[in-house]
């Protein structure tokens, strides 16, 4: 049976299942006891498990992702809580020279199973210290995976098949989704790693979008259906391992894409998302495959300007649009 | 009123209406957010105001300091106007930051205040690089260092002290023990004794009533004075408790925080209720004068709000300029069409 | 008059020059004072500048990046010396969070002028957290330049630019060209930042390649040569700036292109360079955009593994004879 | 020899050999740079063998331990085989790391070691989440933290330091305090007092001879046993030296350290010697069972280093296999196409 729940109550289940299941899981971070976070994401846990498993941290990041690498070396399998995404650059350290590198360097003798959940998203006026979306950063390291579930289901179902994974991955949950609704069964469900989803078949653009853009992505496909252009929606869900084929297959269908990620568009997801479209399915191309992200700035705080930084429904069907119209969105 | 006391009446009225400034700005602040006609959210300086003026009204306008998320209190202690402080609040294009920056962000480097920052524990590289430039070009400036206990659990404060003790900067690092960070006290996230820290770095340290403004302002002229003449580093810690919650939406916190404990430090501990008792029985100002104080503050805010609402947004084409120094707008800068 | 010097003496004789002109100039970082860093190539520096602007550090890659910011903010220029390309992660935040975001979320107000000199580059045995290209990282980030000189020349000319930036800029130097000799000009220069050079020109293919990849970029263009494929060979010398126009003119003239860097491939430099010509080139390319990264796993410290890593001038040379014998490397 | 002294007759040997262990593995390690047949660079522990086996040896297999960049020391003392750990420095299959982590990176988890490290400071989060794992999951096990003097100028010790003691975590800080980081002394880069950094946290704290390994010992069995009971976690300081330079390459090392310094150091507070001659001293042991066991350990290491030359590099096809744990080759599951 299938019920409506909020992405917050999602993520939620997914940790109390996990824990049920699994003495050895636990969750670590900065109010994730009593408080439950400012998202009020993990509220109740520390109801049923206690403090013992639900621990509340000091104000450490690098010094409680490094406690919990070594926890999860020894036979926890932590889960931790990072509270804004902007502090993803405080556990780097920890994170990919430690948690991303230990199975490899030591020739896959000690395992690093831990979750690091953390958020992304701009346009909550939160300033430029609390509204990045640095997903980025992490896919480039290799012995990281990388979920971006973009509903309530993708939430719960990543989450899950993260805990068990026995590698270290970082979830990116979109800040602005927590509160809205989505079916998701009642019963055990996981969310294989390196299977995008096809959200929407279409014949004339492929739209891959990522976190918060799959939405975007979803509403720029009913603008384009007005306009008699057939989208087809595809979320990757995860970025490491990357579903490169179900995107590869759509290309070579519609013969044209756009790619929209969250993150900075410079050096960032659409690039490799892209150039790896524009290779390997290069001689089904009619137009240049499009990227649209977050603008190249800091984030600003003025209501005025943030929400000119990030990609829209109508900036995505724009470029579609054009691409599908045979303009040389970049002339010769 | 004996002489000392006389000869420092403009100072005690100085520091009067500064801490009145940041109350009412603070209460226009809340206010703003709770008829929704604030973007984002604010953190409080209620409560703490001895703090941030003892300390300030010990410092010239050349001398730094930086500050934290909840920093309207060190921006105001430290000379800036309300409008611009406002103007920030709402994103407008008259803000210190032209809005770009935001109550987490607000910085007022003509007055010195590098800056309010979002990261726990983020500026106490910074103002302690500004004490480096002090005493590399010596300037003969000192900067405080503002944050609160809950960044006392980040490792680079540790790693900065130890840099600023062995090359002896002009740094002061005030930490506002407020007693809790966000919804956790900080019993909780505090082993041993956090003087005891900064004592480890041979740093010279005190605790002082955070809730008095004359006993914090005594120490902050001592430590500058000294730090100025090469004395420093030195460290403080300021007992001190915030009137509300973590933040302007922190509305139902009796969870982590008693009422009765609230209720406790706003009557009994009030720094400017305090103070004020303290002037009128000293007879260094009448009722009729502070309260006259009082309410031209509270003209000034009214304005300021009233202006800020009205004030216009920054224009659209600002988005990408000021990403950096010397170059108009970025986008194209950074694809290497602006040669 | 120009002379043969090594990159790192250049690197050297850029900061005292620079130093020389400029009071608010200072150098910190470990162990660059008497000791001139591992590497040796600050020596003499300190003997000149005396301890007061040459600054030992302890072993806090976080506090002394935030103290070179606020240092920054005050009117100094200090440059920074990151030892190892790898502890770039335990700077992140002060980078990223501060330095990057300062100017614009002061409202142009604050100016961070500072330089983070660190390098870049494997195959030296030193294992996993010694060997990294982690440039990508910062390249993904709003407010920061980053330079990677190829040469003596460029190192010299590229940090005198840097040092006169008003701006944090991030140059990454390769370890394994610290000895390497190259013609450096008596006289006082800089290079401009985001003007590539063409450092050959050709007609059949371009290969665009960063920092340690120009010279094997060079190295693939002479094999080339003796199968009668003329290679262009593109150094871009900044990441941020890039300059597009030169790559893109590059490659309509010569319709196929290899992007080569020693970054990770997956999510890495070569995607944005990649993705980039073939959205603004689209109509242009014979053959799809291939691009060659260090391989995606924790650099093996093992010779018989580390090697494998990297790219070389004959798998560069062998990806461009491909493209250009319309061999469809990623077949339909 | 004394009842006590008897009854820990094979205890003593045992560090003594295990003490030579670790000299006999370094000067082999040396010559293996020195003669160009060793990839990369290597540190030697060489000076600081008391440390190491002192402390190992109050702990059991199930114990664990997290090591540095000059790790071959913790690595021997908690009882690594010499065959794999020569491999492992040449690169080859056989090594405990299959050849990837080399030198800096060499664990043995099935003895309990978590690992070198060459990020400085990098495994003190480690050892502390060892820790917590301990207590969390009742396993009465201990992690002993291995770092050196300029480690202490990491942030993130003291965030862990501080978790370690709100919790109560059975973990023992050792600092190893050789005098230096890489090439400048201790003195220039630790402001006001390592012990008091820890006791501040409200550590219990202790300054040890890091040369008398009996010293070493005799404080380690009882905090390891105080730590197994829950009354950790503990900091230790261990003055010791580094016989070699920095690394094997630094060779020329009079400007930052005097010759006199150091030979003064191997004359009168070498480890090995000192306890040797307590051995004799007190009858424990003969010249000739002493010399038996160099012998033994050196016949050990010639044979370890003659088999690690000729063993087999890793295959190349080895190159993306445990990147993932489960995943045997990571390169096609990256893409997607392993599913
Ligand atoms: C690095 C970092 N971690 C977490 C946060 C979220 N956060 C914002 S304020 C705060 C509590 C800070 O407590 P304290 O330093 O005592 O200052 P106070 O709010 O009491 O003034 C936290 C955890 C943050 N902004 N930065
Ligand atoms: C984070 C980090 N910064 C710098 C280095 C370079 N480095 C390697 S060892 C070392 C000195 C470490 O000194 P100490 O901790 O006292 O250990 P010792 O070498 O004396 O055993 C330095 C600076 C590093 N490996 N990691
Ligand atoms: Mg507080
Ligand atoms: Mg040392």
């Amino acid at each position: 049976m299938t019920r409506e729940v909020t992405f917050s109550k999602a993520v939620n289940e997914a940790i109390a299942e996990e824990m049920r299941r699994d003495k050895s899981v636990f969750l670590m971070g900065e109010d994730v006891a009593e408080a439950g976070t400012p998202f009020k994401v993990l509220s109740g846990l520390v109801e049923e498990f206690g403090t013992d498993r639900v621990l509340d941290t000091p104000i450490s990041e690098p010094g409680f992702m490094g406690i919990a690498i070594g926890a999860a070396m020894t036979g926890s399998r932590p889960i931790v809580d990072l509270m804004f995404g902007d502090f993803l650059y405080l556990v780097m350290d920890q994170l990919c020279n430690q948690a991303a590198k230990t199975h490899y360097m030591s020739g896959g003798k000690l395992n690093v199973p831990l979750v690091l959940r953390t958020n992304l998203g701009a346009t909550r006026r939160s300033g430029a210290q609390h509204s990045q979306s640095l997903h980025a950063l992490v896919a480039h390291i290799p012995g990281l995976q990388v979920a971006l579930p973009s509903s309530a289901f993708a939430a719960k179902g990543l989450l899950k098949t993260a805990v068990r994974n026995d590698n270290p991955v970082v979830i990116f949950e979109d800040k602005l989704m927590y509160q809205e609704k989505g079916p998701v069964p009642e019963g055990e469900y996981q969310i294989p790693f390196g299977e995008a989803e096809i959200l929407r078949e279409g014949e004339h653009v492929t739209l891959v979008g990522t976190s918060s853009m799959v939405q975007v992505c979803g509403e720029a496909a009913e603008i384009l259906d007005d306009d008699g252009i057939s989208a087809e929606v595809i979320d990757p869900r995860t970025i490491v391992p990357l579903d490169e084929q179900t995107i590869l297959d759509s290309v070579k269908k519609t013969s044209r894409a756009v790619v929209v990620d969250e993150g900075h568009r410079n050096f960032g997801v659409t690039a490799e998302i892209a150039s790896r479209i524009s290779e390997k399915a290069f001689y089904y191309l009619d137009a240049p495959v499009i990227r649209l992200g977050a603008m190249d700035v800091p984030v600003p705080f003025s209501p005025a300007l943030e929400d000119l930084t990030v990609p829209t429904p109508e900036s995505v069907a724009d470029m579609a649009r054009r691409i599908c119209h045979g303009e040389h969105v970049h002339g010769a | 009123m004996d002489e000392t006391l006389n000869n420092n009446v403009g100072q005690f009225l100085r520091m009067y209406r500064q801490m009145v400034r940041i109350r009412v700005f603070e209460d226009n602040a809340n206010q703003l957010y709770l008829s929704a006609r604030m973007p984002g959210l604010t953190h409080m300086y209620s409560g703490q105001e001895a703090v941030a003026v003892g300390i300030c009204e010990a410092l010239t306008d050349k001398d730094h300091v930086t500050s934290t998320h909840r920093g309207h209190g060190h921006c105001i202690a430290k000379g800036a106007r309300f409008k611009e402080m406002f103007c920030e609040l709402l994103g407008k294009e008259e803000g210190y930051c032209r809005g770009k920056g935001g109550s987490m962000h607000i910085a007022d480097q003509a007055n010195g205040n590098l800056g309010a920052n979002a990261i726990v524990g983020g500026s106490t590289g910074i103002a302690t690089g500004a004490a480096l430039t002090s005493k590399m070009q010596g300037k003969g400036t000192v900067t405080v260092c503002f944050f609160g206990d809950g960044a006392t659990a980040q490792g680079i404060w540790y790693e900065v002290m130890n840099m600023a003790a062995l090359w002896q900067l002009p740094v002061i690092y005030a930490c506002e023990n407020n007693g809790y960070s966000e919804y956790t006290s900080t019993a909780e996230i505090a082993a041993g004794s956090i003087i005891a820290r900064a004592e480890a770095f041979g740093i010279e340290s005190y605790k002082v009533d955070g809730q008095d403004v004359l006993a914090v302002n005594r120490l902050a002229q001592d430590l500058v004075t000294r730090a100025r003449n090469g004395d420093g580093p030195f460290f403080v810690e300021l007992e001190t408790y915030r009137f509300h919650g973590h933040h302007v939406g922190d509305i139902n916190r009796a969870y982590y925080r008693s009422k009765d404990e609230e209720s406790e430090w706003k009557t009994e501990r009030d720094p400017i209720a305090n103070f004020r008792n303290w002037l009128l029985t000293e007879n260094i100002a009448g009722t009729d004068e502070l309260a006259a104080i009082v309410a031209e503050v509270e003209a000034d805010a009214a304005a300021a709000v009233a202006y800020a609402m009205e004030a216009k947004f920054p224009e659209q084409s600002e988005v990408d300029m000021h990403v950096f120094a010397g170059v108009r707008h970025s986008l194209p800068y950074i694809d290497g069409s602006a040669r």
